[in-house]
């Protein structure tokens, strides 16, 4: 195989640096698609179409390849996410203690469905299929702190300090 | 690396606890930490160090009872203190030696005393990201003595003997995957530890490495000996931070230690192991999916034959086992095969690790023996229903398991029984649900779970789930009819059989049990237009515009 | 023997089943010996009878007024034949069900009207959300797929259960024929 | 070894046949005259044994096989016919009509169509589930093609014949479970200046269904003609 040269990096921004580390480290490899799609997530907070270009051709996946794994795995998102996020375990001790009643307050009172952010950008509603502490059903993450046996007024007092910020 | 050089370090980690009157284990698992343990954890030490007490306060993994966290184990005396507060760390530390305050004191008799720990004999009562307190609880004896004493075809026939059996949830025996692995031929071969914990309400995975991570790096690295691997994977699912942040840290321990990289113990024996991501697909935990994904690909499963016992990742012969599985591995090298079939029952050998969650007084993760009565695990280390509630059913196996109910509650703990009884044993998830669950809506639950987990690549899963999960929300709703019974059944029938990989072919478990034990609730749904727990909402079909 | 009652229905679609079934031609005379069209739109009589022997029912169930003639037919008729693929499967009317009603109204009356823009109320049945086969509403005894099922199909269907036989409709038609 | 030994024998359908250790069930039965449904194989292309309509049973095996991946075993029973199968593949297509919008009658591949024309072949009269109706765009961006995403049954003949035969892989699905879709690029429209399409058709020509077609074509005139692909093969390998 000829030697990769890497296309230039999109923009000024640090974070792309630390992009193509990750893709430095793993050699190329076209293995490395998933691993490097986690730096760009962690890095930028979401994927875009650019960089999602970019990484597919640094690493010569083809686009549509690069695109399809990139929506297979619902840990990466291609929007860009609110300030702030709320994350409902939805697994299946937080569903028999009630995660499903907590969600629809939660969207209702963002005015959004699960998987959105509001329109002022400040809070994303998010589910996950389990976060694995389920000892302290029901669950969830904000802003990836975790928060168990919650409760709706403990979401509300939540909200509304994040309302201010 | 030899057995005295190991005897050595752990001399030494016994002397330096000698020099302390207690010791104080925090936990610092996932659970516990969601209630600020860590913050409790600096206060103790401050307090300590203020005291100047000879005291050493430890970060430990779970302690298993996170019902009754933030949890602290005091050493020598073996006593739990249950909901422990950053107020409660000075009376923690003037009690030691004496009797604790009333409150602190967890004495759950009948919920330890019945547990056998062999997976988590270290979890709760090691540093996990200190390897040498590891190793002074015998840790690497295993790995050390399969090197150095063992050829990897008597590796191969300790594990066979102890009737090990997959932990994933299969149940497949380890000792013959192993033997296929080792007889394939092949220049490279893979060994994978299979973490991706995708059963919602099971975190036994999670929890054995976020306490004792090295317990998997040595099972492996026994594992890619007897099959003749030289490199190895850890796919640990991206939802769990503090497993992969530990896992990292005890690589890296383990490499410092010599115990991965090349040359292992002085033989010629080289091994290294990497850490995948998972990022959010349940299916990655079918074997065929998890390979494509750390391949890079979308994970979706392949047909097998070929096994990746012969044709794995990148087309070499790759041996894949779950966390649990391996974690089994080093005691039994230790300890020999015979020890370990000694624990269990009939063809279900050792012990096995639940996640016990829902309904249920001590909520947590619990080993028990194989072969344990169902109900010696939900009543008595459980302890039973709360709020003076009923028992309904137990789910096991997650979305590909079923629900049991309480006229079954006798039945044994093992793959079969549990088969027999319409569920699985599945990765070891254990939902206990009351009388104000319902079984339909349950079912829902499950169905929607494998409907947005589907990888859409196989016709009956990607479709049918969809179209049962739309049946499940009539019966629901009280739009059913008897018709819709009907399909629903026939559809589980394909689905189950004609599906391309194991998420299809159990995504109608959930039904197909809860029809078996609870057929009345979906008559009481479908008829009466009613759900006696009170959980679904009836509605009339809407006919206009 | 008495004549068997035979009626014909056209629901949500274009007539073109009943072209096809009248393209039977001089069969008709032949069929016309053994059965009594008591219902059609091609006959007379405004009311369903009681009692009708078998029903050729035509068009998918797109409105209340659909809902409630398919449920009536079906209480008043012995043999249910559904008629076409729009009975079968929705079929054309039924391409509206992504979008839904409201956009299709507005496309009709709204956007393409020159005058009088307004979506009629009175008189005009309300249409459903989606439109769908009429087996999602009663039981059917036998579909006959085509877009139109040809005047063959239907003479050799016909002709065999009047014999008593059971046709094989896959060698005859399928979707979309 | 000697080539006599590799042969393999097996009964198909009370049928005594022979193969080589290499053929699948599917090829052994084609050649023997015995028709298995099929929807995501395509001779010249790798099999993924995603449509399950090629379902067969193995006698002393409760599980089911995918005949265009099994591969032949001495002494093997083989079933292709049977009320279960039958079932199965009649769901299987039920479930296919179901998911997408496929109005038959006013497609541009009926008459041409392997979903239409299996379903004429296993007695399919009508479905028994509820039809999903999504919303789902047409592609027709392309100067040559067009992409009716309503026809799509995801059978990844496209993909395969794009990534294994022009090379170009401009296909590829995204998504997952009922979301699933088949995508050229990033998802960008077929016919982008930046597309990195070939325009060599061959994804056109496979396409079982009216998902991808020709502009100007209706499939009654103008059939597809997959046949292509073991040529094509065959010359690559003669290279």
């Amino acid at each position: 195989m000829p030697p990769i040269t890497p296309p230039a990096l999109p923009s000024d921004d640090k974070r792309w640096k630390i992009v193509s580390g990750t893709m430095r480290r793993h050699g190329f490899a076209r293995s490395a698609l998933i691993e490097t799609l986690h730096t760009v997530q962690s890095s930028f907070g979401y994927l875009d179409k650019n960089a999602i270009q970019f990484v597919a051709r640094s690493l010569h996946v083809p686009l549509s390849q690069a695109y399809g794994v990139a929506t297979f795995y619902h840990h990466f998102s291609l929007v860009q996410p609110g300030k702030h996020t709320i994350t409902v375990c939805t697994g299946t001790a937080c569903y028999i203690k009630g995660t499903e009643k907590l969600l629809g307050e939660l969207e209702q009172k963002l005015h959004i469905k699960q998987g959105e952010t509001t329109p002022d950008g400040n809070v994303s509603l998010m589910t996950a299929r389990c976060v694995g502490a389920c000892g302290r059903a029901p669950v969830t993450l904000a802003d990836g702190e975790l928060f168990g046996q919650v409760t709706s007024e403990q979401l509300q007092s939540e909200l509304e300090r994040w309302a201010i910020q | 690396m030899n057995l005295e050089e190991l005897q050595q370090i752990a001399a030494s980690v016994h002397a330096d606890n000698e020099q302390f009157d207690f010791e104080v284990n925090v936990c610092q698992g996932t659970g516990c930490l969601s209630q600020h343990s860590d913050q409790i954890m600096a206060q103790l030490i401050k307090v300590v160090a203020e005291k100047g007490a000879k005291v050493h306060v430890r970060k430990t993994g779970c302690m298993g009872l996170c019902a009754a966290g933030p949890l602290v184990l005091v050493e020598p005396e073996n006593q739990l203190l249950q909901h422990v507060g950053v107020q409660h760390a000075e009376s923690v530390i003037t009690h030691l030696g004496k009797e604790p305050e009333k409150e602190l004191q967890c004495n759950l008799r009948e919920h330890f005393d019945q547990q056998v720990h062999v997976v988590l004999e270290n979890s709760g009562r090691i540093d996990p990201e200190r390897i040498d307190e590891y190793i002074a609880r015998d840790g690497y004896e295993g790995l050390v003595k399969a090197l150095t004493e063992m050829r990897p075809v008597d590796v191969v026939q300790q594990i066979t003997e102890s009737g090990l059996r997959g932990r994933g949830g299969g149940g497949y025996p380890t000792g013959l995957k192993w033997g296929m692995v080792a007889k394939a031929v092949s220049e490279t071969k893979y060994v994978i530890c299979n973490g991706d914990e995708g059963d919602p309400g099971a975190f036994m995975d999670r929890s054995v490495l976020e306490s004792d991570p090295q317990r998997v790096i040595e099972g492996m690295a026994i594992a890619a000996y007897a099959v003749g691997a030289s490199k190895g994977y850890v796919y640990v699912r991206a939802e769990y931070p503090l497993a992969v942040s530990r896992l990292t840290a005890s690589l890296r321990e383990a490499r410092r230690r010599g115990f991965l990289g090349n040359n292992i113990c002085g033989t010629p024996f080289n091994f290294d192991i990497e850490i995948r991501l998972g990022a959010g697909a349940f299916v990655c935990g079918e074997e065929t999916a998890l390979i494509a994904s750390i391949e890079g690909q979308r994970g979706t499963p392949r047909v097998r034959p070929p096994y990746p016992a012969a044709s794995g990742l990148w087309g070499k012969p790759t041996l894949i086992n779950n966390v649990e599985t391996f974690a089994n591995v080093p005691p039994i090298l230790r300890k020999g095969g015979a020890w370990f079939a000694a624990i269990g029952k009939g063809k279900s050998k050792g012990t096995k690790v639940f996640a016990l969650t829902g309904k249920i007084k001590n909520t947590g993760l619990v080993e028990v023996p194989m072969g344990m009565k169902l109900r010696d695990i939900v009543e008595g280390i459980g302890g039973g229903v709360p709020d003076g509630r009923t028992f309904k059913a137990v789910q096991t196996g997650g979305p590909s398991g079923g629900c049991i109910p309480a006229e079954l509650l006798d039945i044994e703990v093992s793959y079969e029984s549990l088969v027999q009884a319409g569920s699985m044993m599945g990765s070891g998830g254990m939902i206990v649900m009351d009388d104000t669950s319902c079984m339909v809506n349950v079912a829902k639950f499950f169905m929607e779970f494998c409907m947005t987990e589907s990888c859409g690549k196989c016709i009956p899963c990607r479709a049918g789930t969809v179209q049962m999960h739309e049946l499940l929300s009539k019966i629901c709703e009280g739009r059913a009819s008897m018709d819709d019974l009907d399909l629903l059944i026939d559809l589980c029938g394909t689905v189950k059989e004609a599906s391309l990989c194991g998420l299809g072919q159990t995504a109608p478990n959930p039904v197909l049990s809860t029809l078996r034990y609870f057929k009345q609730e979906y008559m009481d749904h479908i008829q009466n237009k009613r759900c006696s727990a009170g959980v679904c909402t009836m509605t009339h079909e809407g006919v206009t515009a | 023997m008495s004549k068997l009652k035979v009626a014909t229905v056209w629901l949500d679609g274009c007539s073109g089943c009943h072209m096809s079934f009248l393209d039977m031609d001089e069969r008709l005379l032949e069929l016309a010996e053994k059965i009594d069209i008591v219902y059609s739109p091609i006959v007379d009589r405004k009311d369903y009878p009681d009692e009708v022997d078998l029903a050729l029912v035509e068009g998918a169930v797109a409105s209340v007024d659909d809902e409630a003639k398919i449920k009536k037919i079906r209480a008043h008729t012995k043999f249910l034949i559904a008629m076409g693929d729009c009975a079968i499967t929705g079929n054309v009317p039924s391409m509206r069900n992504p979008i839904g009603p409201q956009a299709i109204l507005d496309r009709a009356y709204i956007e393409n009207a020159t005058l009088q823009q307004q979506i009629p109320t009175v008189l005009v049945p309300k249409l459903l959300t989606v439109v769908r086969p009429i087996h999602e509403f009663v039981k059917v005894d036998l579909h006959l797929p085509g877009c139109p099922p040809s005047a063959n199909t239907f003479y050799t269907v016909l002709t065999a259960l009047l014999a008593g036989e059971t046709p094989d409709i896959s060698a005859l038609t399928r979707f979309g024929a | 070894m000697s080539a006599a030994t590799d042969i393999k024998t097996l009964v198909i359908n009370g049928q005594d046949v022979s193969a080589r250790p290499d053929q699948t069930i599917l090829d052994v039965a084609r050649e023997n005259g015995i028709n298995i449904p099929t929807l995501c194989h395509l001779d010249g292309l790798t099999d993924v044994g995603a449509c399950r309509l090629c379902l067969i049973e193995v006698k002393g095996q409760n599980k089911l096989f995918p005949a265009c991946v099994t591969r032949v075993e001495e002494g093997m029973e083989v079933t292709t016919e049977s009320e279960r199968l039958a079932k199965h593949r009649r769901t299987i297509l039920e479930l296919l009509f179901a998911e997408r919008n496929h109005i038959c009658a006013v497609c541009v591949a009926n008459g041409n169509c392997e979903l239409q024309s299996l379903s004429q072949e296993l007695g399919l009269t009508h479905v028994r589930l509820p039809y999903r109706n999504p919303e789902l765009n047409v592609d027709a961006s392309h100067e040559r093609f067009t992409c009716d995403h309503n026809r799509c049954i995801l059978c990844t003949r496209c993909v395969r014949v794009c990534a294994e035969i022009e090379g170009a892989h401009v296909w590829d699905v995204m998504g997952r479970g009922a979301d699933c879709k088949v995508i050229t690029d990033l998802e960008t429209p077929w016919g982008d200046k930046n597309s990195s399409c070939t325009k060599c058709g061959k994804c056109v020509q496979v396409c079982p269904t009216g998902a991808l077609y020709e502009k100007g074509k209706v499939g009654i005139e103008k059939p597809k003609h997959p046949e292509f692909l073991p040529y094509l093969n065959l010359m690559r390998e003669a290279q």
